[in-house]
């Protein structure tokens, strides 16, 4: 495999503000990325460096092993980005499409190929090719912008929140057309989604941001603040039905801690345990299937908080876990950390 | 009163005769405030994209001085345009004084910072998710300029309507370069002043009501571009 | 190509219509083509001084002589002459009808009538400040009743008439300022004939050593034709109104 | 209960294209209504006439029994919308909040109300008050939006898409602060959304809109075309993977038909069944738990299809029902209505 | 070109040898395109809102009457306000004929249409989400009004300066609506043209640099403004 993408050292800021902070990323040729994360966190600010839209404060971006410039060939003609508002220019639907192509100079059946994208996204070509841009619903819109993206055939393909206002089918559609881009053309794929469930059915990896630092091994459970003081060096987070969470020493300044999925139990009633560990009722508010990894990811709800955690068909089964349905949780404090 | 009513018939009565001295001066009108406008929009069209995209240290004292620039008066255009190419000027060789060309230069002059102004202002206004969008699909520096100039075009016309506007009823310099002179350089405008000076207010009104029928057409064909 | 003459006059040949009726017999007589922008006597010179023209029509005596001893024109000759008058209300307010011009100035002076005066240092303007000075005072400026327009003859009519004022005017621009209000204006002419008022026209051409590129030959020759037996002739005859404008006088 | 909404007989056009075709529909005082439905089917455009920006191009709109114009004094200054792509303005964060306080010329204690308004939608206001508008990320910039109306303290909140680009936890607050809403100032509220799960755990009814027209029952199953004609006045669906449906006759020109939830029926295997059934295999995608109803939501994949059924707890515990798992859905065919 | 050496010479001497004359001049110049940008701002950004929000029929062809009046020849307007104001105009009784008030007429129907047609193309341009928000916070007309141009307040801003930049340089309605009287009715501009009807160039170009300074002072404060 070889790298598209290698980020290093990368800082970036708005007016003295850090928005990120990545040491080091590397995006290999053909993979599907997902980038989760709270708003605010960085996902578009790192996508519009990929896209070498602006320039990282500090550090440098390898795009197949050379730092590239704005505008230059190599990006211009390789790399798009559907923007996380979608921008249509005002012009026809067709002519939207059509732009990207213009500018390549690229004249080969253009209208099949328009049709072709606009199918991928579940849009008529006859009923929509002639609308203007303002004559279009929010999800509408948002379509047109992705087969304007689409029509490019290109080898890196950045989405932002690519189905937000999007109906279920037209996501479904979307998530079909990126599989297909990276089947067909090769396309290495970065998608930023809040749609965790929709995300996970797409993409290989997943990249967890938040702050703009990232934390490659997939989506861990993150604890935010207020918290307090606890014991002298320890801090709690306090759960608005008083239950309440005991993090480690070495909290103070911090906004966020964080739990690996896989140091979590599950068990159906309270046991007794000694002062070391965190135990807390939450209730399972949604599970859905991640067709890759053939597993089930659940989302528990713990008042403000939210975790998500895997299993296997067999410990559904077995657990007569369903949605609705209150667990109890257990994790080590030492196992949490400071972010 | 009466000047108004007399200058109204005698607007007619102008064209319709056919009168060949109001002829030319319209001809000569119309080309000196095409070629006008053709170089100050080629120029203006530009700067104006470069003065509005782009952030650089200085911009602002650059808008300012711009934006003087609007307040350029005629006849000083004429004045500065005039030492330049008379025959003692360092362009004198050209001959362009008492000639068209150089009332389009000193008009072009005239023209260049509203066009550019306006196109400037235009430009800042666009939403700066348009450009990305355009970064985005994969648009050069070039289709950038292109596309963002097409997008803001309604803005821009309005700039090139309102500098059109000012060449076409500018005195100052057609007189002081162009010298007014009959079957020459005598446009409509040169040939309202001498008409008013004359006393002949009739006369005057009469050609202000050409000068201001050949704006209406020029807009009205613009506006049916517009609309298509 | 024909041989094209340029020449800056003032606006006084020019507004009368008299340059479009010499023109053509000047053209048909030499061969040359006149071409000419009318301007304030000032500016006429003024382009003679940088070459941008070859000959000169002008009204400003004195000026004109000083303007050949610091070396820009090189001959002066004197074609034709008309004249200068006082005009002001049909009611004349301060009685100056009939008065010697000293007399007609003073008066004008001592009662505060509105004066309306070109100040715009064109012939009309020297003649008028010289006036002044020859009854003996000092010339007004920021006098309320001395109204200072900076415009050309005819304005400055116009802004008499609305200020109900007196003017000092051409002959020429007064017939036909006459003419404009159907013969029967608001001002009428109260003071002229003094030898003062004399308003004489000369052709100027350039000096050679100023402007070498200048068309010598063809100024001299348009110089020479307006002082001849045909254009003489020709001012004779040139009447607006059937009032004549100017009288020859070349010698 | 008293009708804050009346709607008789709207029709709505965009360029002679009929989008909206409601012939009746009462929103009560206090209730807070979802609308579902895919991309252009409507949503936006109602909301749009609710809050009197349009007039519908035919029939009429009651406000507590009255006709309104636009700008009239009773919808200004009860009647907020929460618009689709959220729109700053070129102002501070404080002065986007502020703006419709200034202008109902309320100057009671705004900071604090702002405030509150922003902790709402979980922003800090040291951190945000101050940012300007083009200094936020999309999910914080649509927070920001929603703070604004929030703060207006409305009788009536019309949000279009509030969670699209929001983070989960935000949509929690955003969430909770609606139904608070509800319940302090017993506002009423319309919402529109795509995220189904969010819009369940919130809204007391959901009204289905399908090219326009509205089906008030909740959601029903929506097979979509294009159809192909069958045993002379039949129709069939193709699926892509093999399977076909039969629907009834009566859909030439149709370009859509709706089976209702309660007439479908689960089971693990296929049966023997006469001609008059539909019977296809579908995947359990993903599981919600409907809290106000008590009830689990599963959304089922049949190929291009998707449907949703709800079943009880006990349900689910005795087919072992979990995402990922396979079933067969039977329905006959003359329960299926053409829309 | 000594002309334009020498001006910029006279242009100090005048300013600070404190010419009695200059210092008048400007003042008059001051005071009426001050008085004459108030009327036509005050007037042209409510017409311009009109024009650029609502959509009504005939919009297009009132659009294109707007762009025509953007070539009303200065001459000619001061041609049509001196037929009204003259003695034996309808307006005669007013004496304004000769006055300063009687520029500022004059120049604010020039000034009118730059800032409604500017104005009127800024606010088209205007996202119509804008709008919908606006509404959607419970904006009456008056709100949306204010709020709109505030939004849009650059895009007006450069209108402005354009009018400015047209009203501080116009010579025609000052020459036959004032009449460049010494000391009252004379503006810079117009003692631009009697200085170069006088043949002294240098004192021309002297006159235009002052009026051009007085521009620059403008804009440099508008610039501060916008800055904050
Ligand atoms: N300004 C307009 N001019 C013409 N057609 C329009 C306009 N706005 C919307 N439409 C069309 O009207 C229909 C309804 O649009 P609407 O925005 O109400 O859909 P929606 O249900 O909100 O969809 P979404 O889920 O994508 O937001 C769509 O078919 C759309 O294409
Ligand atoms: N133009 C800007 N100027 C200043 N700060 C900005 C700007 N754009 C974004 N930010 C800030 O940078 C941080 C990262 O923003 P970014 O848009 O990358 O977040 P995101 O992860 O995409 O969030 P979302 O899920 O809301 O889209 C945020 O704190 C945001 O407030
Ligand atoms: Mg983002
Ligand atoms: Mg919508």
């Amino acid at each position: 495999m070889t790298a598209v993408y290698q980020l290093k050292n990368i800082r970036h800021f708005y007016n003295d503000r850090k928005v990120l902070n990545i040491d080091d990323l590397t995006i290999e040729k053909g993979s599907i990325t997902g980038l989760v994360g709270p708003n605010g966190s960085g996902k578009s600010t790192l996508l519009k460096l990929l896209i070498f839209a602006e320039r990282p404060s500090l550090g440098e971006i390898y795009f197949r092993g050379k730092i590239e410039l704005p505008f230059s060939k190599a990006i211009r003609s390789k790399v798009t980005l559907l923007t996380q508002k979608p921008y249509l220019l005002k012009r026809t639907v067709y002519d939207n499409i059509a732009y990207g192509l213009n500018i390549r100079k690229d004249k080969n059946d253009v209208i099949r190929r328009i049709k072709t994208a606009l199918s991928k996204v579940g849009l008529d070509f006859e009923r929509f090719a002639p609308r203007k841009w303002h004559e279009l619903s929010g999800g509408e819109a948002q379509r047109v912008a992705m087969a304007a993206r689409l029509v490019l055939e290109p080898d890196v393909l950045l989405l932002d929140e690519p189905v937000a206002s999007v109906d279920m089918e037209s996501a479904k559609l979307i998530r079909n057309a990126t599989l297909k881009a990276c089947e067909e053309w090769g396309t290495t794929l970065v998608i930023a989604s809040h749609d965790l469930q929709w995300l996970f059915s797409i993409s290989d990896t997943q990249i967890f941001i938040f702050n703009g630092k990232i934390f490659p091994t997939g989506v861990e459970n993150i604890i935010t603040g207020p918290f307090e003081t606890h014991n002298g060096n320890q801090f709690i987070k306090k759960l608005s039905d008083g239950q309440f969470l005991v993090l480690p020493e070495g909290g103070k300044g911090k906004t966020a801690a964080l739990i690996k999925k896989k140091n979590i139990s599950i068990d159906q009633d309270k046991k007794q345990l000694n002062n070391g560990f965190n135990q807390c009722e939450g209730t399972i508010t949604s599970m859905f299937f991640e067709k890759k990894k053939e597993r089930i990811s659940a989302n528990i709800g713990l008042n403000d908080l939210s975790f998500t955690l895997n299993f296997s068909p067999d410990q559904i089964s077995r657990l007569d876990l369903q949605p609705g349905k209150k667990i109890i949780l257990t994790f080590k404090i030492d196992h949490m950390e400071w972010m | 009163m009466d000047d108004i009513v007399a200058g109204i018939v005698k607007a007619f009565e102008l064209l319709f005769s056919g009168d060949e001295s109001t002829w030319t001066a319209v001809l000569a009108t119309v080309k000196v405030s095409t070629c006008s406008m053709l170089l100050s929009i080629g120029a203006g069209l530009p700067c104006g994209f470069l003065l509005g995209y782009y952030e650089f240290r200085g911009k602002q004292h650059l808008r300012t001085v711009l934006d003087t620039m609007l307040a350029l008066p005629t006849v000083f255009i004429g004045l500065v345009v005039f030492a330049f190419i008379s025959n003692q000027g360092p362009l004198g060789d050209f001959k362009l004084l008492f000639s068209l060309t150089g009332i389009a230069i000193g008009q072009t002059i005239l023209a260049f910072p509203i066009v550019t102004a306006i196109t400037a202002t235009t430009i800042e206004a666009v939403d700066p998710l348009f450009k990305l969008t355009l970064v985005s699909l994969g648009a050069g520096k070039r289709n950038i300029i292109a596309t963002c100039l097409w997008e803001v075009r309604y803005g821009i016309l309005a700039g090139a309507v309102t500098a059109y506007g000012r060449v076409l009823t500018e005195v100052g310099i057609s007189m002081m370069v162009g010298g007014n002179i009959k079957w020459h350089t005598r446009t409509v405008t040169t040939a309202i002043a001498l008409e008013t000076g004359k006393g002949e207010f009739a006369n005057g009104i009469a050609l202000g009501i050409i000068l201001i029928t050949l704006a209406f057409a020029v807009n009205l064909s613009l506006s049916l571009l517009r609309r298509q | 190509a024909s041989d094209t003459l340029m020449m800056a006059t003032t606006t006084s040949t020019d507004n009368t219509g008299l340059l479009d009726y010499l023109a053509p017999h000047f053209e048909k007589d030499t061969g040359i083509k006149l071409k000419w922008t009318a301007t304030g006597t000032g500016k006429a010179l003024k382009l003679g001084e940088t070459c941008d023209v070859d000959v000169l029509l002008v009204h400003a005596p004195p000026a004109e002589k000083k303007y050949i001893e610091k070396g820009f024109g090189k001959a002066r000759r004197e074609v034709m002459y008309n004249d200068f008058v006082i005009i002001g209300p049909k009611n004349d307010p301060a009685a100056v009808k009939g008065q010697s011009i000293q007399d007609a100035l003073k008066t004008i002076k001592d009662k505060q009538s509105a004066f309306i005066s070109r100040g715009d240092d064109s012939g009309t303007n020297k003649k008028e400040k010289l006036l002044w000075k020859n009854a003996g005072m000092q010339l007004p400026d920021k006098e309320e009743w001395y109204v200072q327009t900076g415009q050309g003859m005819l304005s400055t009519i116009n802004v008499a008439q609305e200020r109900g004022g007196y003017t000092m005017t051409d002959r020429g621009t007064y017939i036909k300022y006459q003419s404009q209000k159907g013969g029967d204006a608001p001002l009428i002419v109260l003071v002229d004939g003094d030898a003062v008022l004399l308003n004489q026209y000369s052709v100027l051409t350039l000096s050679d050593k100023n402007c070498a590129k200048a068309q010598h030959e063809l100024a001299i020759k348009f110089s020479d034709w307006m002082a001849g037996e045909n254009a003489q002739n020709l001012i004779k005859d040139f009447r607006l109104l059937g009032k004549r404008l100017f009288i020859p006088n070349a010698k």
